[in-house]
């Protein structure tokens, strides 16, 4: 198993590699080059040369590349234009909020797909089996910002059941220690303030986790299905075993196989979702900070946070596959 | 209808079949589709320690009734008829909870394919011990000690070590060995194996058959296989019943079968093994045509359209009636209007030659 | 063998044709036949199907089909901030925030859309595909360095991918349509590269081989056309995530900057605004991507049902 | 290759080491009140939703709404605005003389005031500031950086080729401060009503180096200071700022010497999507926010909040390029007065007005509102008239010009709510006249600015929201003449002579009578030449929830919360 995680970790290099050029690449294409888009239009060719020295822009590509890499690696990326704080310490004050946010809205769709797929796939060709399949196609059909928009006008307006926006009600001063809200409130005993946290986390979370609902639904289902019909769950019934142990040993277990795998993937449209999703939302992540970074044409900031958000679906993909080994034995020694 | 009881040869036979199958008929009913007849009145009974063999090409039901006796059949789209009692106890309609306590316990099964047939994510200790600990209420150490036991039993070196692996780190053979040890864990009266060779390599066959033999003579478990194989049929069975689209066309003794084939069918199967002591030249005589070539029993003999000695009255519309499954001589039973004819002499040496 | 009259040899064999047919006949249809035939029965690729035909013709002749001029702001004398006029003679569904025939603009709109959606999916196919056949035909090292860089490409979630394009290649549609294939490229050609190399294994490719029949002739006689089903099923799929994706991009700012033409996308990201006073506004052109994206999706599933074998059943 | 995965590692430890790092910052940021309780005081906590973040909270180096905005509750100047109005008022100061050449003021100052830090505010610390700003080096220096003092003062001491007008401060008493300029501007004493230059403790200053501005012009890196510890004489304390979530909190200046604020605290959050902010209103998580959708303002009033208007003290116009700058590739049809009238005439104003802009939204018919000292009635007018447009196009031969017709996207501002829809109407109108439109869209911030004040558009949108109550503010941003007998590059260049006379006669003219005719004629001038036309003036609202009282809009958008109030 050991070997297997070191294997993985060593075939990350490659992309990691590949990564850090990309945006290199990214970086020097842009209009004006890397001094442009960090000291403007209006900068002088004076400065452009100063800064072109400063970070060895006169340099072979090469060398600049290995300094970038170096920089990267001791995870800097320059200054924001738009607050001139450092990128790196911007992603990390606001990642604990994307990290929150995805969590839960990956919880909410594994913990009510798994089931419902489930379900729908027991019940096959029930009015649950339809609508539920139904209901995940629009699910993926429904752009996700519009979908924002809705649920907040629906419980956050109309109804006023759960807050709209923001990660904390702003007049509760909670203690500030990990960054992670609901966590804090935890650590601190702050009750109130985590519990307010979470429930700020629920109607991002929902939106944010619909699409990926509506993929395990079907993912679930479709492999129940397959999943039934094996022999080896034939054998299982033919050794008279309770229904409840031919399900959770033979069924569900094998079933989940497949849906593992895709909760890696789905990680990447949560991080692609978050961006829509923490912009109508206010949400204090790095989500919204790319947006803002958008509009404020703020390439570092974009560059720096692509490029470490790229690392966490990476490491959240490897974290999978390792869960995948854990369940699949054939995967371990191959 | 019953079946004639064979004088008894051999030991420990006790009159009283642990199976009785009576009329057992399989209907599947798809949406859109009409509904087709996999079994269509099949019957027939094992006592302990025989072994019966229900033999015919793939398609023609034998699989289908196993699982109906087992009660492994899909619920929906499927219609099960007639009358399946085990120790006399009717098991067709039977609760389900009745079924899963008797299945494992007092009837076991054996697949065909070994690997689909073994939980790929868990460790076949598990998979045996499972049986135990759900039909004979074991401690755990108490079952894993069974389990070695039983894997030992079947033939299984290093038990121990092999309980912790999974399906895919073991032989084919040792998987279907592991898979009798299932069956077998709770040494169940009755044992089902269908096809349990066909998916091995010949010299691994041999060994799993005579494996099976073994367990069958010291148990006195019943055995019904299941195969297309008349080989295996040769070397494992008492009795034997020769199915073709959904019915028996012939049953009858081990010997008589070999020696005196009577189903045009029969005799076709037996044709088309390759002998050793043929006379050169003779070329092989394989039936026409597939198994798919068949017409429906209500408009006559489903064999008709590939027998040779095919008449008008194999057709319902000539002869006025289906052809029946008739009494045939003493223990054996024959559906057929035109059946092979032998002359008195003695053709052992046909019997023994298939029976090799 | 006693000899039989040629009347009843036939009778029986008829009635052995007839019988023949009882049991499903899945020998000798070829995959593709059975596979439409399955499509023709299945409903629901019936009615994506219906969906999709619908918009693409609505779409082909949207400038006959609108009633009215998509850019002329007719009603904008009477627009006051915090009241456009609703739906009316001549306005079926109502007039926009500049006075704008709605029903005109959603159908024009569509044009737009599925264009993007069309031509940043085949640009994601024929890349993808180019690179897959590329890695998956010659294998080695090729295949070692295209599947590096694909990953490369994966690992980068899509619509931040999207974002870096654009805001790269600045505003316009072209960008858009690069931008969104950009972020198809990896999926194809990691999809025709898995199911070629299963094809290159299977059976009839070793046969194959084995008749001497040269590598080019194999690959692309036999396994790439055997390996275009899964591409197909993506592409129908992808779609509907193109024009979702495209919708995403121009409510982040970085669409189709182009007023004079109209687009699902900006105009749903437009409408919020006016959320509260004319929540149709968002709702049609949110209703017209979800219902295409719909339509495409549904296609895509029952396809890939259709000529996925595990599917068959 | 071996030495990679530990390097993975180590950036993963710096990531915790990084969070935490910011965690124990913002723990003892929020240490100072008592723990979590979300319990309101006596005067409880008003919660407004901002547009965007400030950028820091030292004003002398502030250019935009939401610094300010922060900055104005936090600081003050001399002067100050009138509750509600543009006129410049007494604030630090309580009076001031000036001297009949117009070049020396003379300030007194108000006594026993404190700065937040406790130290007195006096004359020494009145000078301080004014020489910390003409002190200015390096970064300090670029426009980008000191906008506000270079617009007011020109150069700094470090810039002799660009003269300063400021020459001395001098603290004559505890209680007087003595400023001496070079020569006579309108501009002073107005703009020292501006935010940009508050006057601040010159002990927190010094103490968080707050003139080490780090980084490049357009990614300026501020001190501690203008980051954590802005320290003014305000009704409101600086509290905490908590960047990740946009959230600014001030608190109440118990030993304020005017009336302490009601408010125990006020939050200004930032939410920058305009339809997330009024529906945090309607979900009552905020009590007001600024810039209101024009579409909003009947239904937010219908649903029982508070919209108040401000009176319109901006301008926006479609500035042409008209003259011939090298290196921008000016539009040369646009040299011809008659293409430039046929512009003016193509715009429907009225339906602009009308469908647009919020009520209250008047047509423009020079570049400044009429509230302002300076504004002409007769100016010459330019109504709308496609026909005459098209005849004048004619005449000009000119007929199916392209013009390139730069517009902002992502952006709102008080002049202009949506360009999208203001570009779109005005589109149509060029059109129908029998122009050929060659639309070019980008992002307001930092492309579309740049690229019209460098001059790359034919035509192109943007406005003004006045300072102070001074023409100058207005047409002299516009049309003064920036170098060697040109204008602006944003207007293309153009040279005007008599403008420029005009402006910089009324600029330097010390008696306000005499100015505003001076003004009135200039607008004449620019109205006959044409370098633009205006198109409205328009009032940018802000709302706030029922129970929100006291606060007075103000028409410069310069609003101080000292007088509001929350009731239950």
């Amino acid at each position: 198993m050991l070997r297997f995680i070191v294997r993985r970790l060593l075939q990350l290099i490659p992309i990691l590699l590949g990564l850090s050029l990309l945006l290199f690449a990214w970086l020097r294409a842009l209009p004006g080059g890397p001094a442009q888009a960090a000291l403007g239009e209006r900068a002088t060719p004076e400065a452009i040369a100063r800064y072109n020295e400063l970070f060895g822009l006169d340099q072979p590509l090469y060398v600049q590349y290995l300094r970038f890499l170096g920089r990267a690696v001791q995870l800097d990326f320059g200054n924001s234009a738009r607050t001139g704080r450092a990128v790196t310490e911007e992603f990390f004050e606001r990642m604990p909020g994307t990290i929150e946010l995805t969590l839960f809205a990956m919880l909410f769709a594994i913990g009510v797909g798994i089931p419902l797929g489930y379900l729908a796939a027991r019940r096959h060709g029930s009015w649950l089996d339809s609508t539920s399949v139904i209901g995940s196609l629009l699910g993926v059909a429904t752009p996700v910002f519009f979908l924002a928009y809705l649920l907040r006008l629906l419980f956050a307006v109309e109804l006023g059941w759960l807050p709209g926006s923001g990660r904390q009600e702003v007049r509760i001063d909670a203690t500030r220690i990990t960054n992670f809200y609901v966590l804090d409130g935890l650590l601190t005993r702050e009750f109130d303030a985590a519990w307010d946290a979470f429930l700020h986390l629920v109607l991002p979370g929902i939106a944010l986790g619909t699409i990926p609902l509506a993929i395990i639904v079907r993912i679930t289902r479709a492999s129940v299905l397959d999943v039934v019909n094996e022999d080896y769950v034939r054998t299982a019934n033919a050794k008279g075993l309770a229904t409840a142990t031919v399900r959770r040993r033979h069924i569900v277990r094998n079933a989940l196989l497949p849906v593992s795998t895709t909760i890696g993937l789905q990680t990447g449209l949560l991080l692609s979702g978050a961006v829509l999703t923490e912009t109508v939302f206010a949400f204090g992540g790095v989500g919204s900070a790319i947006f803002d970074a958008i509009f404020a044409r703020d390439f570092a900031v974009l560059q720096g946070f692509i490029l470490m958000l790229a690392v966490v679906y990476v490491l959240v993909n490897l974290l999978v596959d390792i869960s995948y080994g854990l369940l699949d034995p054939r995967v371990r020694v191959r | 209808m019953t079946i004639v009881e064979l004088p008894p040869h051999g030991d420990d036979r006790t009159g009283r079949p642990v199976l009785e199958v009576d009329e057992l008929t399989v209907t599947f009913a798809r949406k859109g589709e009409q509904p087709t007849h996999a079994v269509d009145g099949v019957s027939f009974s094992v006592a302990p320690g025989e072994t019966v063999g229900l033999v015919g090409e793939s398609g023609c039901g034998k699989s289908v009734t196993s699982l109906a006796i087992m009660g492994l059949l899909p619920r929906r789209g499927v219609q099960v008829g007639g009358s399946v009692r085990f120790d006399g106890h009717e098991l067709l309609g039977a609760s389900d909870r009745t079924l899963r306590r008797m299945r494992g316990a007092d009837m076991a099964m054996v697949f065909q394919d070994p690997l689909s047939s073994l939980n790929p994510t868990v460790p076949i200790g598990t998979q045996v011990t499972e049986v135990l600990f759900e039909h004979r209420e074991m401690s755990r150490k108490e079952a894993v000690d069974e389990a070695t036991r039983l894997l030992d039993r079947v033939g299984i070196p290093d038990p121990a070590r092999r309980l912790k692996e999974y399906p895919h780190q073991l032989s084919g053979g040792m998987r279907q060995r592991a898979l009798i040890a299932m069956a077998l864990a709770c040494s169940p009266r009755l044992l089902i194996a269908d096809e349990p060779t066909t998916a091995l390599d010949v010299t691994i066959q041999a060994q799993i058959l005579e494996l099976l033999r073994e367990l069958v003579v010291d148990s006195g478990t019943a055995l019904v296989m299941i195969t297309h194989d008349l080989g295996v049929v040769a070397g494992l069975c008492d009795r034997v019943h020769v199915m073709y689209a959904g019915r028996i066309i012939e049953s009858a003794d081990r010997h008589d079968l070999f020696a005196r084939p009577r189903q045009p069918y029969t005799g076709g199967l037996l044709a088309s093994v390759p002998r050793l002591d043929g006379a050169r030249g003779v070329p092989l005589h394989p039936i026409r045509g597939s198994a798919r070539d068949v017409i429906p029993w209500t408009e006559g003999c489903a064999f008709a359209p590939r027998c040779d000695n095919a008449q008008d009255d194999c057709l319902t519309e000539v002869a006025g009636s289906t052809v029946p499954l008739e009494l045939d001589g003493p223990g054996r039973e024959l559906r057929c209007r035109h059946p092979l004819e032998y002359p008195r002499s003695p053709a052992g040496a046909t019997a023994s030659g298939a029976a090799r | 063998m006693t000899a039989m009259g040629d009347v009843k040899r036939r009778r029986i064999d008829e009635l052995a044709a007839r019988a023949g047919q009882v049991p499903e006949g899945e020998g000798g249809v070829s995959l593709t036949k059975s596979a439409f035939r399955r499509l023709r029965r299945n409903p629901v690729a019936i009615t994506g199907a219906v969906i999709v035909v619908l918009f693409l013709l609505v779409a082909a002749f949207a400038p006959l089909l609108a009633p009215k001029d998509p850019l002329t702001q007719y009603l904008l004398s009477e627009i006051r901030p915090g009241t456009i006029p609703g739906s009316r003679e001549g306005f079926p569904l109502g007039v926009d925030n500049l006075g704008r025939d709605l029903l005109s603009r959603l159908i024009v709109g569509s044009r737009q859309s599925l264009l993007i959606g069309v031509v940043s999916t085949l640009l994601g196919v024929v890349v993808g595909m180019a690179l897959g056949v590329l890695a998956g035909a010659f294998g080695g090292w090729v295949d070692t360095v295209v599947m590096r860089f694909v990953d490369i490409l994966l690992s980068i979630p899509g619509l931040l991918m999207a974002i870096s394009i654009s805001v790269l290649l600045g505003q316009n549609q072209y960008a858009l349509m690069i931008a969104i294939a950009v972020t198809q490229v990896p999926v194809f050609a990691r999809l025709l590269r898995g199911s070629m190399l299963a094809q290159r294994d299977s059976d009839y490719a070793l046969a194959a081989r084995a008749l001497g029949i040269r590598r080019s002739r194999i690959v692309f006689g036999h396994v790439l056309p055997n390996s275009l089903s899964p591409v197909i099923v993506q592409a129908t799929l992808s779609l509907a995530t193109a024009i979702i994706e495209a919708a995403a991009l121009s409510f982040l700012g970085l669409g189709d900057p182009d007023l004079a033409r109209p687009e699902w996308g900006a105009m749903l990201s437009n409408a919020q605004a006016f959320l509260s006073i004319r929540p149709e506004l968002a709702v049609y052109p949110a209703l017209c991507i979800i219902v295409v994206a719909l339509g495409f999706t549904l296609l895509g599933e029952s396809l890939r049902e259709a000529l996925d074998p595990k599917f068959r059943r | 290759m071996q030495r990679r995965p530990p390097r993975v590692l180590a950036a993963g430890a710096a990531a915790l080491t990084a969070v935490t790092l910011a965690a124990c910052a913002s723990s003892d940021r929020d240490s100072g009140e008592g723990e979590g309780g979300g319990e309101a005081q006596s005067g409880g906590t008003l919660v407004f939703g901002a547009a965007g973040d400030p950028a820091m909270l030292d004003p002398a180096f502030g250019s935009d709404g939401e610094t300010f905005r922060v900055a104005r509750q936090i600081h003050e100047g001399l002067l100050g605005n009138e509750l509600g109005g543009t006129e410049p008022v007494p604030e630090l100061a309580e009076d001031y003389e000036v001297s009949d050449d117009g070049l020396e003021y003379t300030f007194n100052l108000r006594q026993g005031v404190q700065f937040h830090d406790g130290t007195d505010f006096n004359a020494e610390a009145v000078c301080f500031n004014f020489d910390r700003w003409y002190n200015f080096e390096g970064l300090a220096t670029s426009p980008s950086a000191s906008y506000y003092y270079q617009a007011v003062f020109g150069g700094f001491a470090s810039t002799p080729d660009t003269p300063s007008i400021y020459e001395s401060c001098e603290a004559t008493d505890e209680s007087t401060a003595v400023i001496r300029l070079t020569q006579v501007t309108s501009k002073f004493p107005s703009a020292l009503a501006l935010p940009a230059f508050s006057i601040q403790s010159p002990e927190a200053l010094q103490q968080y180096d707050a003139d080490n501005l780090s980084g490049s012009e357009d990614a300026l890196s501020y001190s501690e200071y203008a980051l954590e510890h802005p320290t003014g004489t305000g009704p409101f304390r600086f509290e905490s700022w908590d960047r990740g979530n946009g959230e600014v909190t001030i608190v109440r200046n118990e030993d304020y010497w005017g009336e302490a604020p009601a408010l125990d605290s006020i939050i200004f959050r930032t939410i920058s999507d305009q339809n997330t902010r009024r529906q945090e209103l309607q979900a009552g998580s905020i009590d007001g926010y600024d810039f209101v959708a024009p579409a909003d303002y009947q239904s937010l009033e219908d649903e029982g909040f508070q919209v108040l208007v401000r009176d319109p003290f901006n301008i926006l116009y479609l500035g042409f390029n008209g003259g011939n700058v090298p290196g921008t590739n000016a539009n040369l049809a646009l040299q011809d007065p008659r293409v430039r009238q046929a512009i003016a005439h193509a715009i429907d104003r009225e339906t602009i007005v009308n469908s647009l802009l919020p009520e209250g939204a008047e047509a423009a018919t020079q570049f400044v509102p009429p509230t302002v000292d300076g504004w002409a009635e007769d100016v010459t007018t330019y109504d709308y008239d496609p026909d005459r447009a098209r005849q004048l196009l004619q005449e000009a031969g000119a007929e199916g010009t392209t013009l390139r017709f730069y517009y902002p996207t992502e952006v709102s501002r008080p002049y202009l709510p949506d360009p999208a829809a203001m570009f779109q109407v005005i589109n149509q109108n060029l059109v129908d006249a029998g122009f050929t439109i060659e639309p070019v869209a980008l992002p307001w911030n930092p492309d579309y600015t740049n690229a019209v004040q460098a001059g790359q558009a034919d035509i192109h949108l943007l406005g003004w929201t006045g300072d102070y109550n001074d023409a100058y503010n207005f047409i002299g941003t516009f049309f003064a003449e920036q170098s060697n007998n040109q204008a602006s590059a944003e207007f293309g260049s153009f040279s005007a002579p008599e403008i420029f006379a005009a402006l910089a006669e009324a600029d330097a003219e010390p008696d306000p009578a005499n100015r505003t005719e001076q003004y009135q004629e200039a607008n004449r001038l620019i109205m006959d030449y044409l370098p633009g036309v205006p198109i409205s003036h328009s009032p940018p609202a802000l709302v706030v929830a029922e129970n929100v009282q006291g606060l007075e809009p103000s028409p410069l958008t310069a609003e101080v919360f000292s007088t509001v109030s929350i009731t239950d």
